[in-house]
């Protein structure tokens, strides 16, 4: 069984879908796994750490992609390297299947089984293979980092024989995985946080990081059974918009999360709350790729606007490639070895698993997944 | 014989009261106090034989006079503990 | 079966619904039916002590009874919440006055009276006379009837000493006559009545409260020598418990206000140094006197330095201040501009401890309230609380702002020894009269205060 | 004076020096010195006791004496230190029958034996004899002498209620004719004697020592029924404070050991239902209780949730730790990958009240050695410790690797209620044989315990 | 009269054992059991008239025995507690 | 008696001397002060901040200078501009006396009495007037910032599904005020921190921060009656490079802060020692201006060492402008109000005074500093 990792192509993707160290174990439980030379060099991670590993390193990346049962990467594959993979090859990768309808029918043209990193369902069981919650996760972190270090403030209280500062107040909106860690990087360097959600349950989780929820009624809202948040009606979005114009206002850092699954990110922030912010303050949009909670964001540019800077950054787990490779690797790790059979040296894709039944795209030449035929 | 029994039963009560109080909350400082003053009251208990065993007059005005302090600290302590307590207890609750 | 045995067995009932009763007093949750258990103890020992054979006449128990019943239901009705602590002194005089009569009435029964009965009576007739009197002039203290000033005249010790040794003289004498009529015997009387105004009139009126406490274990050991006077056991089993707790709990009361119990209970006696700084002398406190003080205390300001950094007591520290919350009091961290080691140093570790941005508080916001903070818990600062920089023009940290916890009520001095700080200057407020120093590294003193709460 | 007088004047102080004695025993730093005065005061009352009148003639007393303290101090010098408690038991023993030969040595002494004495007698042999055979039965099961695996038979019950009707049967008897030559006086101590070997045959050797602490509380009240049988002051003194603190401490040993009093006291007469897991029983647990428990824990694992993020516990659980560790214990903190609601979630919070970094343990190092465990100490977690995980095939999580917990040998599991937790999933851990549940927010659960301690 | 002075110190004995025992250590529940223990062999000084007052035979056997059993337990109980307690000493301190 | 503040010169010198809150309180105490146009722009004051203060805004800045019986700024004033300003005007600024001899002669020539902020004595009573504590204290900072944002790795713990994140490891050397506040904030952050210095005293300061201090035994050193490093003998230097060379070389961050006052900065960190270091590990040096603790070191670059990035900023209080303004500006306040003098509207400048003896330069037409004067 041969698993491929060909190099990223994507610009400014500095992750790596196999480490080193993962790799040493993939061997172990019996598999050959080709790198392409260099893969893993933005992460921090030389060939000779590969080939220490177990691994082989390849610069021939037509065959190695043609030769790989299994190949894993970060970001989907280009359209035209689909016709290299083999038959039944599996493969493994960030996919957007909501919006690249074209790839995916492409990939089951290509009687390739393709596996959406997005699609792993958010259930205590899959956790372990959830990419999206890890990389999230880090850019939580990420996006405090960006902002306290454009801000010409300090986040934490000091009082000093030249004065108290006071800390920087921090507003984060949406407390999904990304948003937590970033109310807990904020809270540790000091800053009074605050955070909005439109999931009333997401209140208890804020609290449990010390942080401030902001109320505001929005009338019925809710998640989807996987988790998600579920769209906001043009009111609802009206009235949450008024009732965070206030508390923008007197934030030093304003860091947005809010993310819908699969449709553009929600507009939360207006123009005109960023004009009634105070001169210096920053605003990071991590939605900035799919819309941008952020009127004037843009991505990969920080945008500044009479004095506020608006930081979109479109892959901000790249920012700390390293751990960001290792989390994602394990990820893929923790996938592969699932529903590796041992006896019939096969990946066991049963459709029957929730798993499976939730990121599984295409098999057998067929789009399988139900909410994307359906789509 | 029994002023050994008496004096056996006085230090074993000294022992006991000097264990049975210990940490108390300031607010019950005060309630504390008062209980244990409605307890002193007791004598009420031995005033009663000088008051009424038909000694000469002195010592019966002299009993009846005991058992009317005696008295008074006893149904004054008891209720002046209670309404304190039950103060107290209000506040907690209200 | 016999019916003093039964009273007897009554006596033991209601003995043992006294300790309940007493034991539950001591906690918040309980004292309420404790109350209730020993009153329904006492209604048991008088019962039973109404079937005394020795009782032949009804007629004058029940006009006593009747009488003080009413006396003490209307009082104990009537009073005002403010005023119940001198009702409590007028009731325990009376019960001081009861152990008296009992003891002296007890003469008049006997024909002959044995030795050892007439030390018991005289047992009686003292303690229940200092009770008495005591009880009055701590009632008019109280009740700002007389001046509550405490009340000193030259060669008050001399004439103190002379008194106890009348009544020494008087009660070897009415020992050896023990007569109702002997003059001995009202020599007793009027030297202990006397006696009890002497030993409360010295002492000011915000020490009241322990003087009571202290008259109350005074009347339960009246009741206990009455007992002996005539021979019965609850009224030995009641007396002393009164007795013995009442002093613990008298200690317990001198410690909530950072006094020594030998300091009231010899007042009296000695000159009064109140208000008088001793000059030089170092005042080392326990981690449970520390307790007691600070739960009676409602407005709590903890002052860091770099000591507490050091011990890393910051989480502790920030537990303690929130148990104090929980007891009801108001708690705030005053932070010095420069303690420390570093700008911040303290906002670094408070924040880690998460103490909320709201207590803390800048020294130029604290300075002037500092006077109504009951307890300063100085947690290994040195500098910063050093009074010469205000004070002394000599000092090299003369004219720096200080946090002036010396004028706090009382100040806590958190630290190992009586090293000096970063600046190596000498602090008075080490010294200060209000000044307690709780020795130690930081971090064990404030664990050791947290556990004696709970 | 009158001797007997004196000699209990000496047993009065003798009394006092048990109770100091009693009261220092409890507390490491005076427990020595505890011990020592207790010697003292028994001296005194062995040398006051000599003094009676009543002794006629000293050789046999001598012999008794030189005989006992002759075996007494070798076996106390040559016994190893690891086979103290069945010493102990041994000792205990012979108390017991001591006082059961004193009892029965009464009725040789007075010509004519009133009945409330023949009662007290008879206590004294039955309680006497009891404890006797049944220190005798523990001293071989600790010693292994005899097969320490709680012996039980069909019809045990029965048997047990037929002996109990016996003895009163024969104990009525022995009343009414209290010769010493009776042959029910006989039966008493025959049944008594297997009585004692049957209450102790049921128990495992696990539980021996609250069965020698149960039966040295009983040891005390047979010398305080023989006390009764011969009058005599200090033998119901020293007699019932051994009684009454012999059963505090009884009660105390089996909290730490995790069982009720009722359930060791009333074992011999029940069924034996160790071993056997008592399904859908939830077992709460009190603060005080899990004091007890964890006072004598020398491995503790906590294993944090959810639930310690929702009630801020992080710092008293560090500083319960810490406790933990200063009494002894190895602790560590077991961290599920995915407890709480984002990656990382624990390492923030225990970051923040600054738990060394070496005390966190990755549920993959800490599951291969949680037998070791004595008690996992589960603060608000839920799902990561939920066994379906591992054993029901049906659940939604099963397949998920969980932190063993109920494999741990006691298991505290700290919520607020009953409620499932993020994956909606009932968890049949809160029903473990092993588990006990600590209702209430964490905080002020962990808060609690911390301030049992100290 | 005297089983009453008897009952009154027994209830208040009791009431003080309960009291004195509060928190003990694991560690010291051995010692404490041990320590307690020795106290029970006061029985000696009941066992000394038993033996020694010249009843028949069989009652100065017995009150002989008695006094045997009694002195193993206190002597024996209070080498064997100060024995413990000395290791614990030590143990602390090294 | 008139308040000048001119607008700094320096290329990125993004503070301002005197902040509009500051101002306000210069006006109330009777002071007139002028403010050239656009002084506060970078550190976040606009022109009118100042105005509603009750300052006057200035674009004539010769006339400004020429007027001021106070000048205050933060950096040394221009040789050139020493002429234009009034005789006997009161000059506070940095100023770097120990190498600037020929400015300090100037400011003395012109009969300008020239304060330097640097020369504050560090005693306690000074405390609220030294300009260096506060500023450094931002700096140390700001320098973790720096650094935690380059790293590829995110610093704290995490252990997720996706495996255990193991903490970065920050070696701090030289624990003064700016390696203090490093270390806090690492220490926030979550990393493992370890920490050196050559005073031993500071040992204790270090772990009362939660972290580890590195014991390296060089023999006899000490620090100076005022609480600076003594220098070291060569030899020490070696043997404290040894010592360190271990502890480095493990670390993901290392941030130098060793400056001995008035000399060049000693070289801690040698190439060989930076080449130990992992790839993608970074280095920040704060003494990068007197010199450099970091062989390779350069002012305000990010060089790359065989993927060891080593970050030299020169103006690191800068980067967080708003709050290091604040901060001097207090400093400056303190000083100018200790010793004004009510009554004769004056600035009391009493040489017996040790915080004017030691901070003040020249005076009457003089070099009166001690220190500076037999340089
Ligand atoms: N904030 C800054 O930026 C900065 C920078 C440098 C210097 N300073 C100077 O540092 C001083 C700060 O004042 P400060 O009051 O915070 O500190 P301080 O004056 O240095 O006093 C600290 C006190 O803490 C006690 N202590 C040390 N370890 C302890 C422990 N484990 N438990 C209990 N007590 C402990 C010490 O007394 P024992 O030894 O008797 O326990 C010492 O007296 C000022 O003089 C300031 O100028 C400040
Ligand atoms: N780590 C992640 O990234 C992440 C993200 C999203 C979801 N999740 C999911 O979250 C779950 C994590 O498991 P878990 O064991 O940590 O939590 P959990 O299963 O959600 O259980 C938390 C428990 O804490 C108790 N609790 C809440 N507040 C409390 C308080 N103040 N005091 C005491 N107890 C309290 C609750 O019981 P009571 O109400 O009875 O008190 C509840 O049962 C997993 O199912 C995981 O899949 C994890
Ligand atoms: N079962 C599991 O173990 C598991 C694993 C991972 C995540 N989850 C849960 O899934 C949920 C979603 O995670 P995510 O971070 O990937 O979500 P996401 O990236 O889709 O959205 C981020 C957050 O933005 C919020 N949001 C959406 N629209 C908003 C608006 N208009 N205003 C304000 N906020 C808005 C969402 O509620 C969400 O909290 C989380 O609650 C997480 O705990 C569960
Ligand atoms: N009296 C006061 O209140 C007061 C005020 C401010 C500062 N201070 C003290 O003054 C001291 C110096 O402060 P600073 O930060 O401005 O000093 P600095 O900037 O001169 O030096 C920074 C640190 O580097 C260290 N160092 C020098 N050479 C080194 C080497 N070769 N290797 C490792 N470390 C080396 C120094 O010891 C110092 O700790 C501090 O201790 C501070 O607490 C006192």
């Amino acid at each position: 069984m041969q698993i491929s990792v060909p190099a990223e192509t994507t610009p400014n993707e500095r992750r790596v879908a196999l480490i080193p160290d993962i790799t040493k174990k993939l061997v172990r439980a019996g598999f050959e796994v080709v790198v392409q030379s260099g893969s893993g060099q933005q992460a921090g991670f030389s060939d000779e750490t590969y080939t220490e590993a177990g691994a082989s390193i390849s610069t021939d990346r037509a065959s190695l992609l043609a030769q790989g049962d299994i190949v894993l990467r970060v970001r989907k594959p280009d359209a035209d390297e689909v016709g290299q993979l083999k038959q039944g090859a599996i493969h493994v990768s960030y996919l957007d299947p909501y919006n690249e309808r074209e790839l995916v029918d492409t990939l089951a043209k290509h009687g390739v089984s393709a596996i959406s990193m997005e699609m792993i369902p958010r259930t205590t069981r899959a956790q372990k293979m959830d990419a999206l919650s890890s990389q999230a996760n880090l850019a939580g972190y990420v996006m405090v980092l960006l902002a306290a270090e454009k801000l010409d403030r300090i986040l934490p209280m000091m009082m000093t024989p030249a004065g108290t500062l006071s800390p920087a107040r921090v507003f984060v909106i949406g407390a999904g995985v990304a948003g937590l860690q970033a109310i807990a990087t904020a809270k540790r360097l000091g800053a009074r946080v605050e955070a909005f959600d439109t999931r009333p349950v997401v209140a208890e989780q804020v609290q449990s990081l010390g942080a401030k929820f902001v109320e505001i009624d929005l009338g019925e809202t809710g998640q989807t059974k996987d988790g998600y948040a579920r769209e906001l009606t043009p009111e609802q979005l009206e009235m949450q918009r008024e009732g965070m114009k206030a508390v923008i206002g007197q934030s030093d850092i304003v860091i947005t999360t809010a993310q819908v699954f699969g449709r553009p990110a929600p507009r939360i922030v207006t123009g005109d709350m960023v004009a009634a912010m105070k001169t210096g303050s920053v605003v990071v949009d991590m939605a900035v790729d799919s819309g941008g909670n952020v009127e004037g964001s843009s991505p990969d540019e920080i945008v500044d606007v009479d004095g506020v800077s608006i930081i979109g950054v479109s892959n901000l787990p790249a920012k700390v490639a390293t751990d960001a490779s290792q989390m994602y690797s394990s990820n893929l790790f923790n996938l592969v070895t699932e529903y590796w059979d041992e006896e019939s040296k096969t990946l066991n894709l049963d459709p029957e698993d929730d798993i499976i039944a939730g990121c599984l795209i295409t098999h057998d030449g067929e789009v399988v997944n139900e909410t994307i035929k359906n789509l | 014989m029994e002023v050994v029994f008496l004096t056996f039963i006085l230090v074993l009560s000294i022992f006991l009261g000097f264990e049975l109080i210990s940490k108390v909350p300031a607010t019950l400082h005060t309630p504390l106090m008062s209980g244990a003053n409605a307890i002193s009251g007791i004598t009420l208990a031995g005033a009663f034989l000088s008051s009424g065993a038909g000694m000469a007059t002195t010592g019966t005005i002299l009993g009846t006079a005991a058992v009317a302090f005696a008295t008074i600290n006893v149904v004054g302590g008891y209720l002046v503990t209670d309404r304190m307590l039950s103060m107290f207890k209000s506040r907690k609750e209200g | 079966m016999d019916i003093s045995l039964l009273a007897n067995l009554a006596y033991i009932v209601s003995a043992a619904l006294f300790i309940f009763g007493l034991k539950m007093l001591g906690s918040p949750a309980t004292a309420r039916r404790g109350n209730m258990l020993s009153a329904l103890g006492m209604l048991i020992a008088v019962a039973a002590a109404l079937t005394d054979q020795g009782i032949v006449d009804f007629q004058w128990i029940i006009v006593g009874v009747v009488v003080g019943a009413i006396i003490g239901a209307t009082a104990s009705r009537l009073v005002a919440m403010t005023a119940m602590p001198e009702m409590v002194a007028l009731f325990n005089g009376s019960g001081g006055a009861a152990s008296l009569l009992v003891g002296w009435a007890t003469l008049y029964g006997s024909a002959e009276v044995q030795t050892f009965t007439a030390v018991t009576v005289l047992l009686a007739i003292l303690i229940g006379g200092v009770t008495f009197s005591g009880s009055l002039i701590a009632y008019g203290k109280l009740s700002e009837t007389l001046n509550s000033a405490a009340l000193v005249f030259p060669g008050q010790r001399i004439f103190n000493s002379l008194l106890l040794l009348a009544l020494l003289g008087c009660g070897i004498m009415a020992c050896l006559d023990p007569s109702p009529d002997s003059p001995w015997l009202y020599g007793v009387l009027g030297l202990s009545l006397l006696l009890g105004i002497m030993a409360v009139i010295p002492i000011g009126g915000a020490d009241m409260p322990v003087v009571i406490s202290l008259l109350n274990s005074y009347s339960g050991l009246a009741a206990c020598a009455a007992g002996f006077a005539i021979n019965n056991n609850i009224l030995i089993v009641a007396g002393s418990l009164v007795g013995a707790s009442g002093i613990i709990l008298t200690n317990i009361m001198c410690k909530a206000m950072n006094r020594s119990l030998t300091n009231v209970l010899f007042s009296g006696f000695g000159a009064i140094k109140q208000g008088k700084a001793i000059e030089g002398e170092v005042k080392p406190i326990s981690v449970e006197d520390a307790y007691y003080i600070l739960e009676a205390a409602s407005n709590v300001c903890f002052v860091p330095g770099y000591g507490m950094a050091v011990a890393q007591a910051q989480h502790v520290v920030k537990e303690l201040g929130e148990i104090l919350e929980g007891n009801g009091a108001e708690v705030s961290y005053a932070i010095h501009p420069v303690a420390g080691r570093m700008p911040g140093h303290m906002n670094v570790l408070l924040a880690e401890a998460d103490v909320p941005y709201e207590q803390l508080v800048e020294m130029d916001d604290i300075n002037p309230r500092i006077e109504n903070v009951d307890v300063a818990i100085v947690i290994g600062a040195n500098d910063v609380v050093n009074p010469s920089a205000r004070e002394d023009e000599d000092s090299p940290i003369y004219g720096m702002p200080i946090i002036n916890v010396d004028q706090a009520r009382t100040v806590f001095v958190l630290k190992r020894s009586m090293a000096s700080g970063f600046s190596g200057v000498d602090n008075p407020l080490f010294f200060g009269e209000n000044t307690r120093m709780l020795f130690g590294d930081a971090k064990e003193s404030i664990s050791g205060v947290v556990s004696e709460f709970g």
